[in-house]
């Protein structure tokens, strides 16, 4: 087990946004986050990464307990994110983006060799013909992927994906699905939140459902899509979340 | 190459931005320089002072200007100022460059003891000498520095009259606030205030100090109604006195004396009307107090110099309006310059402090003469007088009234006396 | 990141002002440079926190107040050598940027930024308030101090080359962060604090150490100053206008650059220089200012530096 | 006993008028999310504005600020679209230097033309006593004043359409452009309301102390502890925050050293940003 959560709560005042969740994840594993809107999803990535410590419960990596461990030493243990709404460092260059990434995640590398690092991922992410852009003009999609590149610049062994399909078109979008999967094979554990079903639902090797803060679902995309919990906490009509699910491309 | 050619052009232009200094050349002319508060608070003592030292130069030049001895000729007398405004920002600055650029032989200081006391570490440095008035701290003197002269009477003794004055008219008073400008003058002054009382067994109830620029003297106010204190004294230079006073009569605050530095001497202060009245306050001169040439033989003083009827006339003349002590101070700060240079024959600086080190003379400012001790280049020979508003003929005049013998009308007490 | 040129011009041409004075002798030459010296290293080291790590500190001038009142104080009692005293100045300003910035590194933007004033206002009126500062009223040498430096004059010139040597050490130490590891740090705190610190950086740490390094050359340079002045006292130790004509001369340069406030501390010193001594302008500098600042704010929020690195591409290798 | 009843009420008076002076930061801080830097140059021009009417066209002060509040309005909106409407989105250091910069050229201005020699405005109105506590008119004039604006204002934020309008900015700028709102109009009406407070707490100051075109900065420092005090965004809290201040000042100064009241005062201030840094901005 490379992250096991356990029986986590975060409460906000008198709001529990994440419920007494547990779940593990195994190396090398796509574990897909799915829920309606407000459910937990984007609070539960930020107690992994360490914005936020958790009221209840325990976070293990790798067998340590990181639950008090503050986000940057997360970081450098290798737990590494990419944002809802994209946070580049705006000002920068993209490769200095993702030099960043490179110098502080696990990486911990030299200018020089970050530099390097950089170049590498930016290829690979096929963000290269744009490296010494200002970051503040590349598009939307550009940025995801740009997040993407730094998160992996890293060195991580767990990479948080939050929404990175979002906004994307079909094609961009497959695209970036081909590259999560390189990810995979390259050894990378991947954590995803996604709205764009089909496409969570193709790639994963597990999948956690999340409502008002629980988990309400676990298990292949298969099982989790059958369950009709799951899909009364969708739409609260389990025939159009059916409907939905089946047909392709639709984003929920 | 072309880029770096730019680079070096662009540097000539700001070096070209620095100025020139002025090279030497034959002295035809005696070059005296200094700053003046043209504007801020402290424009109204530092203008008066200003239009002393100019009637000294204009009397200076109508006689061919100063006798130096060895160049055989009177040189006249040149002004270089710049306005300093009122605060210590820049005076330094201005200082090094009257020194430097605009080639100043004697340096006269700013007003008030806080930019003296900045731009005297300037005439040290450079060496020059520095006729210090409008500048009455003992603490300037006390640093070791060699071309510094004051005119004043130093802070010590500026308010210990007043205590003196009070214990004479009503022996029952005892309690004594002393609130004060936080500026190197008035907490000298107030310091040295606060340890005669004691000795002379006043209780100081309040001894407090205010920032310089205060306009809102509730606080202290409430604080003396709570403390029933039978005087005050304290204040510091002419703005924020004046409001003080006001504030006083606002509040119709049942003291018995109230005693103030240097605003109710400036001839301005009546201004404010009946908050003016019986207000008292140390004077370095006063017009009603005449020094003349029969005083200096009584003392066996040489006399230097005009005449105070003289000067008041003139001064009056030129400027509409009675002369307070802080034009007696300029004027009196360009005589004993000018005596100085004529006794030393040259206009080197150290034989011009030698001139000053050995004077002992009567002006219609009064006696003058240096500290050569600890407090080098003090004051010792000048003293203060007492002043109060008083209403003649239902106009506001200042009196005096301390000390005895020097009198021109009694103290009108207590002070709460015209509610 | 390829390392620019940016040294190579500047150092020579900080060192071939800084010789002026000899090669001209003159004293008024001194006193200008010496004025622009000390512009620069404010600059600069503000330039640290404000432009490399986007915190605003309005009143960072507390550190040089700090700084000047430290050494003054060791140098008025205790007779410690000008060098000595300067260090300990220099890094009291240090630490105490480091427990103050403990807790208002905390706080972000314009809040922060109302902080520092709170803080250089607080500690003002605190120095105001104590005697053994000399109060209000502050602190005057005996003359007698300049005897070791071989008389008043001769310690001018000693002052003045020890601000020489703060200035260079300040502008190697500006140009080092920026091109390490430590400063593409700051960068992205600057950028996004949230995704810096995701990013692995501890940004708390590396906040603080930008802020100390950042308060302690102002330390530094309040030492030099008011040992050349001879006195200090809190109106002039802690005067906020201060500050803002460090921030004025970073935004004037270029915000976040090694070069640009350099020049910008440069062409303040020079403008403000020219201006005061003109009778007519001496009044309106404060205006003048005023109406560039709000030009630069408005339209080229890259200051000089910025905007020549946008026109001319080229140049971007020596204007860092 | 007297000295204590005297001391509060002057305190009060004078609390009054600070909270006066602070609301107009505290709407612009609350309202635009600006920290107006200008605000203490601002109350300088009104001080300046009433010495010149009082003068020249022999208003007193107390009619002069209907004026003032006019004269203050138009300066301000104009001043908004000048210094502030390109630079609202920017980054806070921007509007902090872009009113800042206003400053610089207002107060360089004002010594340009007016110097900083000090100046004074008598009305002479005397001072009014019972049982020995003597208080100046124009100083219960100037708190009278003070609470009537507050009044004025606050039915203006919370009775008309454009105050609600204002209000309703205050709280979510895009979604009250959904409901119609020119936000625009309301942000340049936003600061120019803001300056014309500072403008009549400035005209009002200069009723009863003396002052120079350099006095605004003191006001400037205590507003910022009144608002952290008061919290922002309503009148009310200014006017609270200030009392504070005003009692401070006055009666606390009975029993310590007057000079260390501003240490308390910004000690004060710093202490609430660092304690409740998010409280006091986010109440909005």
């Amino acid at each position: 087990m490379i992250l096991n959560v356990e029986n986590v709560t975060k409460k906000f005042g008198g709001l529990v946004a994440v419920d007494h969740v547990s779940f593990q994840v195994k190396k090398q594993e796509i574990l897909g986050i799915i829920g309606p809107n407000g459910a937990g999803k984007t609070t539960l990535f930020n107690v992994i990464s360490g914005v936020y410590y958790p009221e209840e419960g325990k976070i293990f990596f790798n067998g340590r307990d990181i639950t008090k461990v503050p986000s940057y030493k997360r970081a450098r243990l290798g737990i590494a994110r990419t944002h809802q709404i994209v946070k580049p460092l705006n000002e920068l260059t993209v490769l200095e983006n993702v030099m960043v990434g490179a110098c502080f995640g696990k990486t911990g590398a030299s200018l020089k060799q970050g530099m390097a690092i950089a170049g590498e991922v930016l290829d690979a992410v096929g963000l290269g013909h744009k490296r010494d852009v200002i970051t503040v003009k590349l598009n939307v999609p550009e940025k995801k992927r740009l997040e993407l590149a730094r998160a992996l610049a890293s060195g991580p062994e767990v990479i948080l994906l939050d929404e990175v399909l979002a906004g994307l078109n079909p094609t961009e979008a497959d695209e970036m699905l081909q590259v999560i999967l390189k990810i995979k094979e390259s050894g990378i554990t991947i954590l995803m939140i996604e709205h764009l079903m089909h496409a969570i639902m193709k790639i994963s090797d597990k999948i956690i459902v999340l409502d008002h803060g629980r988990k309400i679902s676990e298990g292949s995309p298969q099982e989790v899509a059958s369950d009709p919990k799951v899909i009364e906490a969708y739409l609260g009509d389990p025939d159009l979340a059916l409907r939905l699910i089946k047909s392709k491309g639709n984003t929920l | 190459m072309k880029r770096g050619f730019i680079v070096w052009s662009v540097l000539c232009c700001f070096f070209l931005s620095f100025g020139f200094a002025k090279g030497a050349f034959a002295k035809s002319k005696i070059i005296i320089g200094f700053t003046v508060s043209q504007t801020g608070k402290l424009n109204a003592e530092s203008k008066e002072q200003f239009n002393g030292m100019e009637l000294w130069k204009d009397y200076v030049n109508k006689h061919g200007g100063i006798y130096v001895k060895n160049l055989h000729k009177r040189l006249p007398v040149e002004f270089r100022y710049y306005d300093d405004e009122s605060s210590k920002d820049r005076v330094q600055q201005l200082y090094v460059r009257l020194i430097n650029q605009d080639g100043a032989d004697f340096l006269i200081s700013p007003y008030s003891s806080g930019l003296t006391a900045s731009s005297a570490i300037i005439a040290e440095q450079y060496g020059k000498v520095m006729l210090a008035t409008g500048a009455a701290s003992d603490g300037i003197f006390s640093k070791g520095y060699t071309h510094i002269f004051q005119i004043y009477t130093p802070a010590s003794r500026y308010l210990t009259g007043a205590l003196d004055l009070l214990k004479a008219r009503d022996p029952k008073a005892k309690k004594v606030a002393i609130i004060f400008e936080q500026s190197n003058f008035a907490k000298a002054v107030a310091s040295a205030a606060k340890n005669y009382a004691e000795k002379k067994g006043f209780k100081v109830v309040i001894f407090e100090s205010y920032g310089k620029g205060t306009t809102d003297f509730t606080s202290f106010l409430n604080k003396i109604a709570e403390k029933k204190p039978d005087a005050i004294i304290g204040g510091g230079h002419f703005a924020d006195g004046e409001t003080f006073a006001k504030q006083i009569f606002e509040q119709r605050l049942k003291v018995k004396l109230v005693s103030l530095l240097v605003a109710p001497a400036v001839p301005k202060f009546a201004e404010i009307g009946n908050a003016a009245l019986y207000v008292t306050a140390p004077s370095q001169w006063e017009p009603r107090a005449k020094f003349t040439k029969s005083t200096a033989k009584r003392l066996g003083l040489p006399w230097f110099g005009v005449s105070a009827n003289w000067f008041i006339k003139k001064y009056s003349k030129l400027y509409g309006e009675t002369p307070g002590y802080h034009a007696a101070g300029g004027f009196a700060a360009g005589l004993v310059l000018q005596k100085a240079i004529e006794d030393a024959g040259c206009l080197k600086s150290s034989k011009v402090i030698r001139a000053l080190e050995n004077m002992d003379l009567m002006t219609f400012y009064g006696r003058i003469k240096f500290d050569k001790g600890d407090y080098y280049g003090r004051q010792v020979g000048h003293e203060m007088v007492y002043l109060q508003w008083q209403k003649k003929d239902s106009k506001l005049e200042k009196e005096v009234i301390w000390p005895r013998g020097a009198e021109s009308a009694k103290l009108i007490y207590p002070y709460y006396k015209k509610f | 990141m390829k390392r620019g040129y940016t040294l190579i011009w500047l150092i020579p041409l900080i060192l071939a002002i800084s010789l002026l004075p000899v090669i001209a002798h003159s004293v008024i030459y001194r006193e200008t440079i010496f004025l622009i010296l000390m512009y620069i290293t404010l600059a600069v080291s503000l330039n640290i926190i404000l432009g490399y790590t986007g915190y605003v500190s309005f009143g960072h001038i507390v550190f040089y107040g700090i700084g000047g009142y430290t050494s003054f104080y060791l140098m008025y009692r205790f007779g410690v050598h000008l060098i000595l005293a300067m260090i300990m100045g220099g890094i009291l300003s240090a630490i105490i940027a480091l427990i103050v910035g403990e807790a208002v590194l905390r706080l972000r933007g314009a809040i922060f930024a109302i902080a520092t004033i709170g803080i250089n206002e607080a500690i003002k009126s605190l120095v105001t308030n104590l005697q053994f500062l000399g109060g209000a009223t502050g602190m005057f040498f005996n003359f007698k101090i300049y005897k070791t430096y071989g008389g008043a004059a001769k310690a001018i010139w000693f002052a003045y080359w020890i601000m020489v040597v703060v200035t260079i050490i300040c502008l190697l130490t500006s140009y080092f962060i920026k091109n390490s590891k430590f400063g593409y740090g700051l960068f992205s705190i600057r950028e996004d604090e949230d995704a810096a610190v995701v990013l692995g950086v501890n940004t708390k740490r590396f906040k603080s150490i930008a802020f100390a390094i950042s308060a302690f050359f102002p330390g530094l340079v309040g030492a030099i100053f008011f040992f050349k002045a001879g006195n200090i006292e809190p109106d002039d130790a802690f005067h906020l206008v201060k500050s803002i004509e460090m921030i004025f001369m970073v935004m004037l340069g270029g915000f976040g650059t090694v070069s640009g406030p350099p020049i910008g501390a440069l062409l303040y010193e020079r403008l403000k220089g020219i201006l005061l001594i003109n009778p007519l302008f001496k009044n309106l500098h404060m205006a003048i200012t005023g109406f560039i600042l709000l030009i630069i704010i408005l339209f080229a929020p890259g200051g000089i530096v910025g905007w020549f690195r946008n026109r001319f591409k080229k140049l971007r290798s020596l204007l860092e | 006993m007297e000295a204590w009843i005297g001391a509060i009420l002057s305190g009060i008076l004078l609390g009054l008028v600070y909270g006066l002076a602070a609301m107009g930061l505290n709407l612009i801080w609350g309202v635009i999310n600006v920290i107006n830097l200008s605000h203490g140059a601002f109350i300088a021009l009104g001080m300046f504005s009433a010495y010149f009417l009082f003068h020249f066209a022999g208003l007193n002060p107390f009619i002069a600020v209907a004026l003032v509040l006019i004269i203050g309005l138009i300066i301000g909106m104009g001043a908004y679209f000048v210094a502030l409407h390109r630079v609202l989105d920017a980054p806070e250091l921007s509007t902090l230097l872009s009113t800042y910069s206003l400053s610089l050229i207002i107060i360089g201005l004002g010594t340009f033309i007016f110097t900083t020699n000090p100046r004074a405005i008598d009305i002479g109105l005397g001072s009014i006593g019972v049982a020995g506590i003597y208080i100046p008119i124009s100083k219960i004039l100037t708190g009278l004043f003070s609470v009537l604006f507050t009044v004025i204002l606050y039915l203006f934020l919370y009775k008309t359409w454009t105050g609600k309008a204002i209000r309703a900015v205050s709280m979510n700028k895009s979604a009250a452009e959904f409901m119609g709102v020119n936000s625009i109009f309301i942000l340049s009406l936003s600061f120019g309301i803001g300056i014309a407070l500072a403008m009549i707490a400035g005209c009002l100051i200069a009723a009863i102390f003396p002052f120079t075109i350099l006095s605004g900065s003191v006001y400037e420092l205590k507003s910022f502890v009144i608002c952290v005090l008061g919290g922002l965004g309503s009148p009310l809290g200014a006017l609270i925050g200030g009392l504070i201040l005003g009692l401070l000042e006055n009666v606390f100064a009975l029993k310590i050293p007057v000079g260390y009241i501003p240490f308390i005062e910004f000690m004060i201030l710093v202490i609430i940003l660092l304690v409740k840094p998010t409280g006091l901005i986010t109440k909005r």
